[in-house]
C-alpha cells in the first residue's frame, strides 16, 4: 500500500500540494501546520484552518547528498544513491526544503529557476512505498527533456 | 547607565589543547579553568560565582555542567549556573557572568565550557520523534548538518560570483593562521588543491570545507573592572557588548534544523536577517561600529559561511566578502584579520566551549600574546557564532 | 548597592494546571506565559528578556527551553537564555533575569518552567555508565529517589522522636491546604490513616508521603522597579533575594544521587549545612530575617522534608519542627504556615516549573489573591528547594 | 567464576575494605576514588594514593527497598526480595551508602550504631557471582546470633 512518509503534511492527488494552517485572525501561513498558538508575535490568535499551499515556488538555494545520511533516514536503494536537495520559496512568502525529484541533480538547479512540487517515493518498507513531496525544476519551454 | 559602567574585565583566560583525547569533558574543563585562574593569578577560593556550559551528550553530570566543575575544582560555596543555547552556549554563559557582576551580585566569576564528542556524523538521538524537526529533517529528508551550510554556500555563487577555490582559499588562509596556535587540533597547512581534491560532501563543500567535532574545553576569569583594578590589572581586555539577541518574526532565512521558514506575507519581511542583527545588537550595545573593528573570530562550521559572518558583521558589504578574501584582507597582516586563531577549519568544534574559545583568542590578540599570529595593534575584537532554534551570539573585547 | 535597588518587581505571574494531559511542554509553557503576561497587563512584545527553564527529558527542544517558547509566543527579538539546575532550573531562571534587570540590561523579562514528565520511576537513561554516580547508583545499591528521602525521615525518627504519624500529619495538612487551589493536581482531603494504611516505599516512608511526577508550567513576568511604576504597578511584589549558593567543601550531608558524602577529617565541619546555607544565603542578601517570615513554600519531596526544610531555613530550631506541626504552626491560620499552595504533596513534581510555581503562590500569598488557602496579612514569603549535584535555591519575596 | 559487581571499589579477602584514594597533598581522602584534581578547594593537588578505609563505622542513617528498583539494577531473586540500605559514617570523616547484609533490616538498625563492611553477592549473571559491599551490623555481646 502506499502511504505518505508522514501524515497531513502534503495531498497526494494529481496536483499535489503541501498543507500548512492559517492563522484565522492574522491570516499568516504556517507550514509545517502550526498549532495552539500563532506564531506572529502581534497576534493572539489560537485558531488555524487548513490551507494548501502554491505548488510553484522559485528556488533558493539548492545541494546534495553525496553520503548516505544517518538514521533516521532510511536508504532508498542499497547501494545508497545521492540525491538532491532544494529551498523553494513560495508565493505564500516562505521557504520549504525539499528533496529534487528523482532523475534531476544539482547541474538542473539555479538560483532563482522555477520548480514545481511532486509526491515520489522516498523509501519502500514492510508495508508498501512511503511517499514524499520533493521539488521538480521547471524547464523551459524547448528544454524539455523525458524523464 | 554610563559606558565605562557597562564593562566587565577579562581577567584571566585558558584553554585545553582540542583534540580526540578519550578523557571526561570535566577534566577537559577543570583543565582550562585552572590555566583561567592562574592567568588571572586569582584563587579558586575567591570566585563567587561559576557558570557552566552544559554539554548534552555527557549524562547528567553534563547537564549541570556548572555544578560539576564547581564540585572537581572543590566546593567553595560559590553561586553557580548553567547555560545552554546550542553554539552559543558559552556566550551565553559569559553573559548570565557579566550581568551579575554589572549588578553587583558578583565581583570574580568562573566561566566554563567543554566537550568530549562522539565519533562520526552529529545525529540526532534514537527513537522516533514525529513532532521533533531535528529528527524529521534526517527522516524525511536526509538533510544533514553539511547540507544546510552547503545552501548557503551554493547561494554565494549564484548570486555574488563565488568560486570553489574562493571557499578553498578560506580554509588555506585559516590552516596557516592555526600553524602556531599551540591549541589547535590541526597545524599543518593546506593548499587550494587539497581542498578541491577532497571528496565532495554536499556540493559545492568538499571534505575539507567543513569542520570536524573535536574535544576541547576554554575558560575564562571575569570580574568587575573595580576588583581588576583592586587586583593589579589596570587596563584588562574589558567585554563592551555580548549580543543574544533572537530572530524577529518573520524569520525567513532557512536555519538548521528547521524544514522551512517563517512566511512573511503578513508582516513583510525584517530590516535585517537574524545573523545582522546578532552584530548589530553588539555593536550598539558597546557603542563601537564595525569600521572600528580590528580583528574577528567567526564560527566557520563551513569555509563558505566565514565569509557570511564578515558580511553579517558589517565588516563588507553583502556580496564583497570574496573580494576581501582575493586581495588578503582577512588574513593576518591584512585590512581586517578573521580567525587568526586558526577558526574551526584548525579546532573542530567543541559546542560549549567554542564560543569560550573565541574570547580567549580575541584575550591574546587585544593583549598582544597571541605568538606566531599576532595580529598587531589590535584593540578592537568582535566574535560572532549562530546556535540551533534561534540561538546565536556576538561578542566584542575591546583594550 | 542600596537594598531598593536591588529589588525586582514580580509584575505577572501565570500557571498551566498539574496533571497528566499528555501534551506538549511547550503547550503547557506558553499558556503559563500567557497568563502571566495577561497578570501583569503586559504585552508579549514589550518582553526584552526571554529565560526558559531546561527540561532534559522532551528531546531538543527542552534543551533550548527558552528559544523554544520564544519562538512559540512569536520571535520578538528579545534576548534569549536557558537554565539549567535540576530542582532549583526555575529559580536559576528568575535569578537570571533578575541580574539581567538589575545590571539594567533588561527591564521586562518573562521566564517560563514546564515540563512533560514520563510515566512511572524517575530512571536512569538506557546504557552502561560506570562514571555516572546516577546509574551506579542503581546498579551498585538499588538507591532510588524515594531510599535518599527515607533516610532523611528515619534520621528525624531516630535522634528528634519523629513518627510516621507525624509524617502523615504533614500530607493531611498540604492535602487540606490544595483542596481550593485550582492548579493543584490533587484535590481531596487525606487522613492520617490513609496515609499509614498505603504500602511503604522505603522504610519508614508510605507510598502518600512521597510526591508524584505531573505535567505543568508557570511563569513570571520580572520587570525594574521602574517599569512596574510606569506601568502603574504602584506596590509590586518584590524579588528581596535568589539564593543559588554551591555547597562548601567537605559537603557532609549525603546527597542524592551520590554514594558518599565528602570527607571532612583534614577540613572540619563547615559552620552550617548546604541546606541552612541555602536559606542563610537568602536572608542575608535581603536583609530580612527568619524572624520576619509570614509564609514558605518548601520543596515536600517526602513529607519528612517539609520538616527538614522549616528547619533548615531557621524558622525554628533543630528538632522543633514536629513541635511546630503538632501546634499547627505551618497550618493556615498558624504562626507560620507551611505549603498553604499545598506543595508538591498536591502538585507532584515538574522539575523546570516547580522552584517558579512556589513564587507563583508566594505572589498570590503576598497580594491577597490566594482565595480559599489565603495566609492573612502575609507580606514577607520564602521558597526553598534542593536539586542534585549541589543545587539548591531559596527565593526571597516581600511587599 | 566470582568477580566484583566494579572494579577497584573494594578488596575482598577475609577482611574486606573499601578503597579509596588519599590525595598526597592535603591528605583527604575520596570514595568513590578522586582523580585528576582535589576536591579540597584549598588545594590544588593532583596526585593521590589509594587507601583502604576503615572497616567499621557508625550507622548514618537506614531504610529499605520494598519495591524492585528500576534498571540498570539487577535483581537477585525472581520474585523480588526486599533489602535494606544503610549510610555509615567512616572514622575518616565521611559517610558511605551501602545496602546492608543479607539476613539483617530496618529493625537490626539504629542512627549511631556500629556497622561493619562485608562482601556478599549483588546478583548472578552468566559469569558468576558479582559481589558487593554490604555494611552489617555489630550487635552487641550476648546479642549474637547466627547468620
Ligand atoms: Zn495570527
Ligand atoms: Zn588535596
Amino acid at each position: 500500500m502506499t502511504a505518505p512518509a508522514i501524515e497531513g503534511w502534503f495531498t497526494t492527488g494529481a496536483d499535489p500540494a503541501l498543507l500548512g494552517t492559517r492563522c484565522t485572525t492574522c491570516t499568516t501561513v504556517f507550514f509545517p501546520k502550526a498549532d495552539g498558538f500563532c506564531r506572529n508575535p502581534a497576534c493572539s490568535g489560537e485558531t488555524f484552518e487548513e490551507v494548501a499551499l502554491s505548488r510553484r515556488g522559485v528556488v533558493w538555494s539548492y545541494t546534495d547528498a553525496q553520503y548516505q545520511p544517518p538514521p533516521p533516514y532510511v536508504p532508498a536503494t542499497d547501494p545508497y544513491e545521492p540525491f538532491a536537495l532544494a529551498a523553494v520559496e513560495l508565493p505564500e512568502g516562505l521557504v520549504v526544503l525539499g528533496q529534487v525529484a528523482q532523475g534531476y541533480g544539482v547541474a538542473d538547479l539555479r538560483v532563482g529557476q522555477e520548480a514545481e512540487l511532486v509526491v515520489e517515493t522516498l523509501y519502500t518498507d514492510e508495508t508498501g512505498d512511503r511517499t514524499i513531496w520533493r521539488w521538480k525544476p521547471v524547464v523551459e519551454l524547448g528544454e524539455e527533456t523525458d524523464q | 547607565m554610563s559606558g565605562a559602567s557597562k564593562d566587565v574585565a577579562v581577567a584571566g583566560v585558558g584553554m585545553h589543547p582540542w583534540g580526540k583525547w578519550g578523557k571526561s569533558f570535566v577534566t577537559y574543563g577543570v583543565h582550562a579553568a585552572r590555566a583561567a585562574l592562574a592567568d588571572a593569578d586569582v584563587p579558586w577560593t575567591d570566585v563567587d560565582l561559576v557558570v557552566g556550559g552544559e554539554t548534552v551528550r555527557n549524562g547528567y553530570g553534563g547537564y549541570v555542567a556548572g555544578a560539576t566543575f564547581a564540585q572537581a575544582l572543590g566546593w567553595n560555596g560559590a553561586r553557580v549556573a548553567t547555560s545552554y543555547a546550542a553554539c552559543a552556549t558559552g556566550a551565553q554563559a559569559l553573559d548570565t557572568a557579566r550581568a551579575r557582576i554589572l549588578a553587583g551580585m558578583c565581583e570574580v566569576a568562573l566561566v566554563v565550557g567543554a566537550d568530549t564528542t562522539p565519533k562520526g556524523f552529529l545525529a540526532p538521538n534514537a527513537g522516533e520523534r514525529w513532532d521533533d524537526p531535528d529528527w524529521l529533517r534526517f527522516r524525511l529528508l536526509g538533510m544533514t548538518n553539511p547540507a544546510y551550510f552547503a545552501l548557503y554556500a551554493r547561494r554565494r555563487m549564484d548570486l555574488y560570483g563565488a568560486t570553489q577555490a574562493d571557499f578553498a582559499q578560506v580554509k588555506v588562509k585559516n590552516a596557516r593562521h592555526g600553524l602556531h596556535n599551540p591549541y589547535a587540533r590541526y597545524r599543518k597547512e593546506v593548499s587550494v588543491d587539497d581542498v578541491l581534491a577532497s571528496a565532495v560532501v554536499s556540493d559545492p563543500l568538499h571534505l575539507l570545507d567543513i569542520c570536524a567535532t573535536s574535544d576541547g574545553a576554554a575558560a575564562v576569569v571575569l570580574t568587575s573592572v573595580d576588583y581588576a583594578r583592586r587586583h593589579g590589572i589596570g587596563s584588562p581586555v574589558r567585554v563592551k557588548a555580548v549580543s543574544t539577541v533572537t530572530p524577529t518574526f518573520p524569520h525567513t532565512v532557512m536555519d538548521m534544523p528547521n524544514l522551512s521558514t517563517d512566511s512573511s506575507a503578513v508582516t513583510g519581511v525584517p530590516e535585517r536577517t537574524f545573523k545582522e542583527s546578532i552584530g548589530r545588537a553588539a555593536y550598539e550595545e558597546a557603542g563601537i561600529g564595525p569600521e572600528d573593528v580590528d580583528v574577528a573570530e567567526v564560527y566557520d562550521l563551513s569555509t563558505a559561511l566565514e565569509l557570511d559572518w564578515i558580511e553579517d558583521l558589517a565588516l563588507c558589504g553583502r556580496g564583497e566578502a570574496e573580494a576581501l578574501l582575493r586581495a588578503g584582507d582577512t588574513t593576518i597582516g591584512g585590512r581586517i584579520p578573521v580567525n587568526p586563531s586558526g577558526g574551526l577549519a584548525c579546532f573542530g568544534e567543541a559546542v560549549p566551549a567554542q564560543a569560550l574559545a573565541q574570547v580567549c583568542e580575541l584575550t591574546w590578540q587585544l593583549r598582544g600574546q597571541a605568538e606566531g599570529r599576532q595580529v598587531e595593534g589590535a584593540r578592537v575584537g568582535i566574535t560572532a557564532n549562530q546556535g540551533l532554534f534561534g540561538h546565536g551570539s556576538s561578542v566584542l573585547l575591546a583594550v
